[in-house]
């Protein structure tokens, strides 16, 4: 078996009397989409917090390509090449989808302290970074000012912009919240070619696009992980019933 | 330096630490709750000396001219809240920094306008005036009535908003705007009271003060930056960290200004301790509110950024 | 919008595109009229604008600017009047550092400058000009005589305090330049300060016999207040500045009986003196003070100068001003060689007339003063 | 050619056309006037740099203003009175030659920017405000009651500096010159903001999370840009300090901190010529209202806020109001 590209030993993390992660650990192996999900206030959000480096653990560790993170903030994370997309779309409303995107490649070939030359004419960069917005079908907005942008077209871009940091690995915080069923079927096409590029550590609500997509699911309640495997397993698992599940079961 | 002495310093700080809270719980209150900054807050403070200087004139009673100045400042607050800041709320800070700069301008000419170029005369009321013992300490009284109006009024205000419905809404909008929406309170009104409250404070301050000091054009303006160092150091928004900045700027400013000179008299000879303590100890409360929040980037008890 | 009062005043100024007449003398004056210190400019404008309305002549253009008492703003007055105004004598500027900034540049482009009251050491020094002139005094005199005047009385043990800027700590060197002896402490206060209280109790823990302070403006009024109600009651001596008629009316009774050291005081008794407190209650509805006379004496001494020469030849112009052939409100007056006055500073107290505190003479603090410089200054 | 292009030109020739006007008039005033709008906008250029493009909203430029007014007035004054400004362990002489005066007033104020950034950047909001307004506070206070440069007096400078080639002290020249540097910085500052860094910044200020989620740190880009920021305004405060062969504390105060925040404002935010236009119009109001009233200020507060509360985005917003931006 392959080294996991991306796991975690052990993680605990408290707020006061609430115990937010408790001995979590997970891992995320090479080419899979392996799917995170749980009740809301399970601690999902605390646990991709302390993946891509903006909360630290009380214990534990988080382990990147064979290097333990722990210690290492969300800049750090990213230049590894831990790409993150956000819940709500963190996008720079005022610029370009182009202008979006070229920030992520700026950022991967961390090439943002160059005060001269004009950026948007730097050839390289321009032809790169509107070949990923062709994958994720956005060129023919690249001009468009992300600020005017549909919902679903901003789910896009957070997307391409993770790609255009040529990632080893994905966190992807529901990207398919607040979708329709047009664009979350696009967009479940999409992350699943995605996966031979990087794995995918999904979190999502969305059942239908996680039984589509995931290799592996692990289920979050009360800040531990009740269960980890693959889709039939998790349907069958009754703890996750009970636990998870309890009024109407998987669908 | 006898230790009687030091007593008597830290009673002039603590002194000028309530005054600085009656100017900084406004400001403090008006960020809090809108999320303004107002740097008109000092004008404020002018407002209610003026008006207690006329008043004082006019009918020889220090009280009606504690109460004219409340009473104009808080009916100038509310005016001004009406006319311009509301419209600032939803604005940047760059907007209201501009905007309340400007009402400065407006309020400092227009009150020369209207009162002339030279200070206005403000003295002590006959029953406060002089010195009393406090053991083997003289210490003046109206100074000691400061203190205790000052504190009573930090307390009041305390309650106001740990019980009062008022307070209780207060409260509320600082917690969360939609919130008190949501509640059904006219946000509006509570947002013209809130902000005639801290007016209303500030120029109690500015007539209290201003019987002992000189009551002029421009004298919110040194004040206004004390109080938004008071209440960076406390964290905006806080009333109690409003209180305990202030109390730290007051004393931080007047026993520097005592110790500093006599600490460097200690290794230098006395003409050049005096200028280099100083010197420093008129940047003494600005070091020490850069040294809190680069120790605690929202100050004591602050929430929020 | 129309503001009457400057209007008047700045309308000779509207004419400024006619052709210069010849013997024309066109002053600029730049003041402070707004903001704290603007009742000091006030006064010093209205007593100079009082004088040259009595002298009634159609040849002398005065044109008012308002530097807000900011250094830089003073320069680009300066620089506008000599540029655009083609002023011939520049005058107005109350306070020292703006003085500082503008008089050097002036008088080094020909123009003459008389000083309605700021006189920093700096330029009655190694930095004195035959175009510079100061009507009012040197900045150190009232401070000398508050010094000679104690020790002269007897004091042993005063308590001194400035503010800690270049005026303030001048202000504490002349001081000591006449009273030599012993001092219960000497200590410099924040520029700008208004709370006391902690000075005040060093003070009264000192064993001072007398407290001698310079707090110009707001400064003074706080202290004195606030030095009246803490009950310390130590005799207190200080320079005019604090105890000047504009400021009185807000200090109020707290400086009652309090000394003060001024080279012009409302009661000087000459017939100058008495047309001029007369004419400016007449024309204004209030007593004048210290920067009203030293304004209306400056409008005299430029007025005799022009009486005697033409501005244009500026050597004769120069010899005419330090004639100083004009009859000064303060009596006696003449310049010494470093063109500033030597003239009695008195000691006056502040009393109640009526219903009015005022001052009153009570003695001469040093007669004949000049000042410290005269050796410094090589001209 | 964009709305805001056409409107920069029109900036670009009216601050060409209005001193051949004051020449041509014999009105070398107004070319006095013009060099103060070219250098205070100068001030103003550097404040958006930090406020415009990296949102950073600082109440303390007077500290860096007054830091290259010093320079040049600390050089100038050594250089004047023949004396050494530092004899051991090196011997540095004062100067009256610009550029060197300009070189040390830019690295001066750079480097106060990197101690008062790296320690400021570390808060964010009003405090961030607060904290560079008591930076600013600290070195006024200072400056005032430090005795060797003249404390409050300030120190006079009785020549202009020179330049190579020019005769500083003609009004006209010395305009020229002052529009040179303008220009030169305009354009500096252009390239930057059209670069990989002007980009990351611009980003960084509307959306932290995103920068640092791509792997650059926002605290680095921001405290770059306050550096370069007070850089630009402190060679502005050694050409204010050469305007008025003086300099004093008042550089430090923080009403010049207002008043260059006032500029940026009134003439557009984050626009390349607003502080430009922004630092016209003051200036016209204060030397016009001047002469109309005693109480100019009631009006020029007037003409402010109606500005804020009517007028939004300043001159240069209102005329060419931000839409869609196409590369």
């Amino acid at each position: 078996m392959t080294e996991p590209v991306l796991f975690t030993r052990n993680l605990c993390k408290r707020f006061g009397a609430l115990e937010a992660s408790s001995d979590v650990s997970l891992d995320l192996r090479p080419g899979e989409i392996h799917a995170l999900i749980g009740p809301n206030g399970a601690g999902k959000s605390t646990l991709i917090k302390q993946l891509a480096g903006n909360i630290s653990p009380d214990s534990g560790s988080v382990w990147f390509h064979g290097q333990d993170v722990t210690g290492l903030d969300t800049i750090a994370r990213a230049r590894l090449g831990l790409a993150r997309t956000f819940q709500i779309s963190a996008l720079a409303m005022q610029h370009t989808v182009l202008q979006n995107v070229i920030l992520g490649a700026l950022g991967q070939r961390q090439a943002a302290l160059r005060f001269f030359g004009n950026i948007m004419k730097n050839k390289a960069l321009r032809a790169e970074s509107e070949q990923v917005l062709d994958r994720v079908g956005l060129l023919e907005h690249a001009s468009t000012l992300t600020g005017e942008l549909s919902h679903g077209q901003r789910r896009l871009l957070e997307v391409a912009v993770a790609l255009s940091l040529r990632p080893k690995a994905f966190l992807m915080d529901e990207p398919m919240a607040g979708l329709g069923a047009d664009g979350s079927a696009r967009m479940t096409g999409f992350l699943d070619g995605l996966r031979r590029e990087a794995p995918i550590l999904l979190v999502e609500h969305d059942m239908d696009a996680v039984f589509t997509l995931a290799d592996r699911i692990s289920v979050l309640v009360y800040g531990q992980i009740i269960a980890t495997g693959t889709v039939s397993e998790i349907r069958e698992n009754p703890e996750v019933q009970r636990a998870y599940l309890g009024d109407g079961g998987l669908e | 330096m006898s230790g009687l002495l030091l007593i008597e310093q830290v009673l002039n700080g603590l002194q000028s630490g309530v005054m600085l809270f009656l100017m900084a719980a406004g400001l403090t209150l008006v960020f809090g709750v809108m999320g303004l900054i107002n740097l008109a807050h000092g004008s404020l403070y002018m407002v209610g000396a003026f008006a207690a200087a006329a008043v004082a004139a006019a009918t020889g009673s220090f009280l009606l001219a504690l109460i004219a100045a409340l009473a104009a400042a808080a009916a100038a607050g509310a005016l001004i809240e009406l006319l311009v800041i509301r419209r600032l709320y939803a604005r940047d800070h760059l907007d209201q920094v501009l905007a309340t700069f400007a009402l400065i301008l407006i309020l400092s000419e227009g009150t020369r306008w209207l009162f002339g170029s030279f200070p206005l005369y403000l003295d002590v009321p006959s029953w406060l005036s002089g010195p009393v013992s406090l053991g083997p300490i003289q210490y003046p009284l109206y100074r000691l009535a400061i203190i205790v109006v000052g504190l009573a009024v930090a307390g009041g205000l305390g309650l106001l908003i740990a019980r009062t419905r008022l307070g209780i809404r207060i409260r509320a909008g600082e917690a969360d705007r939609e919130m008190i929406a949501a509640l059904g309170v006219d946000i509006s009104k509570l947002y013209t009271m809130v902000f005639a409250l801290g007016a209303a404070l500030a120029g109690l301050a500015g007539a209290l003060v201003g019987a002992i000091q000189s009551v002029q054009v421009g004298m919110g303006e040194p004040v206004l930056i004390l109080a938004f160092v008071v209440i960076v150091i406390g964290g905006i928004g806080s009333i109690k960290g409003a209180f305990i900045g202030a109390l730290l700027v007051g004393l931080t400013d007047t026993l520097g200004g005592v110790l500093l000179p006599q600490a460097f008299g200690l290794f230098m000879e006395p003409s050049a301790a005096t200028t280099v303590g100083a010197s420093l100890a008129s940047m003494a409360i600005y070091i020490l509110m850069a040294g809190v929040l680069i120790w605690r980037p929202s100050g004591l008890f602050g929430a929020r950024a | 919008m129309k503001m009457t009062k400057l209007a008047a005043l700045t309308a000779a100024t509207m004419l400024a595109g006619l052709p210069v007449m010849a013997e024309g003398v066109k002053v600029g004056m730049i003041t402070t009229l707004s903001g704290g210190g603007a009742g000091l400019g006030i006064d010093a404008r209205d007593g100079f604008m009082l004088a040259v309305k009595q002298a009634g002549r159609s040849d002398l253009e005065v044109v008012i600017e308002d530097d807000q008492r900011k250094p830089e703003v003073a320069v680009q007055l300066a620089d506008k009047m000599i540029q655009s105004d083609k002023v011939d004598v520049l005058t107005g500027i109350i306070w020292s550092n703006l003085a500082m900034a503008v008089v050097p540049a002036a008088v080094a482009q020909g123009k003459f400058y008389l000083s309605v009251n700021a006189a920093p050491s700096a330029l009655a020094g190694k930095g004195c000009n035959p175009n510079y002139f100061s009507v009012a005094y040197q900045n150190d005199n009232l401070h000398e005589a508050a010094g000679a005047y104690l020790a002269k009385s007897g004091f042993k043990k005063p308590f001194i305090l400035a503010p800690n800027y270049p005026a303030g700590q001048d202000s504490l060197t002349g001081f000591k330049r006449f009273y030599t002896g012993e001092l219960a402490g000497e200590i410099y206060t924040k520029l700008g300060q208004t709370d006391y209280a902690a000075e005040i109790a060093q003070i009264r823990a000192s064993g001072a016999d007398s407290v001698f302070f310079f707090l110009p403006g707001g400064m003074g009024i706080s202290f004195t207040k606030q030095y009246a109600d803490s009950g310390v009651g130590l005799p207190v001596v200080g320079p005019a500045f604090s105890f000047d008629q504009g400021i009185l009316g807000a200090v109020g009774e707290a400086a009652l009986g309090v000394k003060n050291t001024s080279q012009w005081s409302k009661d000087i008794d000459n017939d100058a003196n008495k047309a001029f407190v007369a004419g400016f209650e007449a024309e204004y509805g209030r007593l004048p003070s210290l920067y009203a006379a030293q304004g209306f004496d400056t409008a005299n001494l430029l007025i005799s100068a022009i009486n005697k020469a033409d501005v244009a030849d500026a050597a004769a112009f120069r010899d005419a001003l330090k004639a100083a052939d004009f009859a000064s409100v303060r009596g006696k007056f003449s310049f010494a060689s470093n063109n500033h006055p030597i003239q009695d500073i008195y000691v006056r107290e502040v009393v109640k007339e009526g219903d009015v505190i005022t001052n009153k003479i009570v003695g001469v603090a040093m007669e004949d003063r000049s000042n410290a410089y005269v050796d410094e200054c090589k001209m | 050619m964009s709305r805001e292009s056409l409107i920069n030109l029109l900036i670009l020739l009216a601050m060409l056309v209005v001193p051949a006007w004051a020449v041509w008039a014999d009105e070398p005033f107004i070319l006095t006037l013009a060099t103060k709008v070219a250098i205070l906008a100068l001030a103003g250029v550097g404040l958006n740099v930090a406020l415009g493009l990296g949102g950073l909203v600082s109440f303390g430029h007077a500290a860096f203003f007054g830091i290259g007014g010093y320079a040049m007035g600390i050089l100038a004054s050594h250089a004047q009175s023949y004396t050494a400004l530092m004899e051991w362990p090196v011997l540095i002489e004062g100067t009256k030659s610009m550029p060197v005066i300009w070189l040390v007033a830019v690295v001066a104020s750079g480097f106060a920017a990197l101690l008062i950034g790296a320690l400021s950047l570390r808060t964010s909001g009003v405090y961030f405000i607060m904290i560079t307004l008591a930076f600013g506070q600290m070195l006024y206070y200072f400056a005032i009651s430090w005795p060797a440069y003249g404390g409050e007096d300030g120190l006079s400078i009785y020549v202009r500096n020179g330049f190579p080639g020019l005769h500083t002290l003609d009004p006209l020249q010395f305009l020229a010159l002052s529009y040179g540097v303008l220009f030169a910085v305009l354009f500096l500052v252009s390239r930057v903001e059209n670069s990989a860094f002007g980009l990351a910044l611009d980003a960084a200020r509307q959306n932290s999370d995103r920068v640092q989620a791509v792997g650059i740190a926002p605290y680095r880009l921001r405290l770059i840009a306050f550096v370069l920021s007070g850089m630009i305004t402190g060679l502005a405060g050694a050409l204010y300090a050469d305007l008025n062969r003086f300099v004093s504390p008042t550089m430090f105060s923080w009403h010049l901190s207002g008043e260059i925040m006032v500029f940026v404002i009134l003439g557009g935010v984050a626009r390349l010529f607003g502080p430009v236009a922004g630092a016209a119009l003051f200036i016209g109001m204060e030397h016009f209202l001047g002469g109309i009233s005693e109480f100019w200020q009631v009006f020029l507060g007037l003409v402010l806020l109606s500005v804020v509360l009517f007028a939004r985005g300043g001159l240069i917003g209102v005329l060419a109001p931000k839409g869609a931006r196409h590369d």
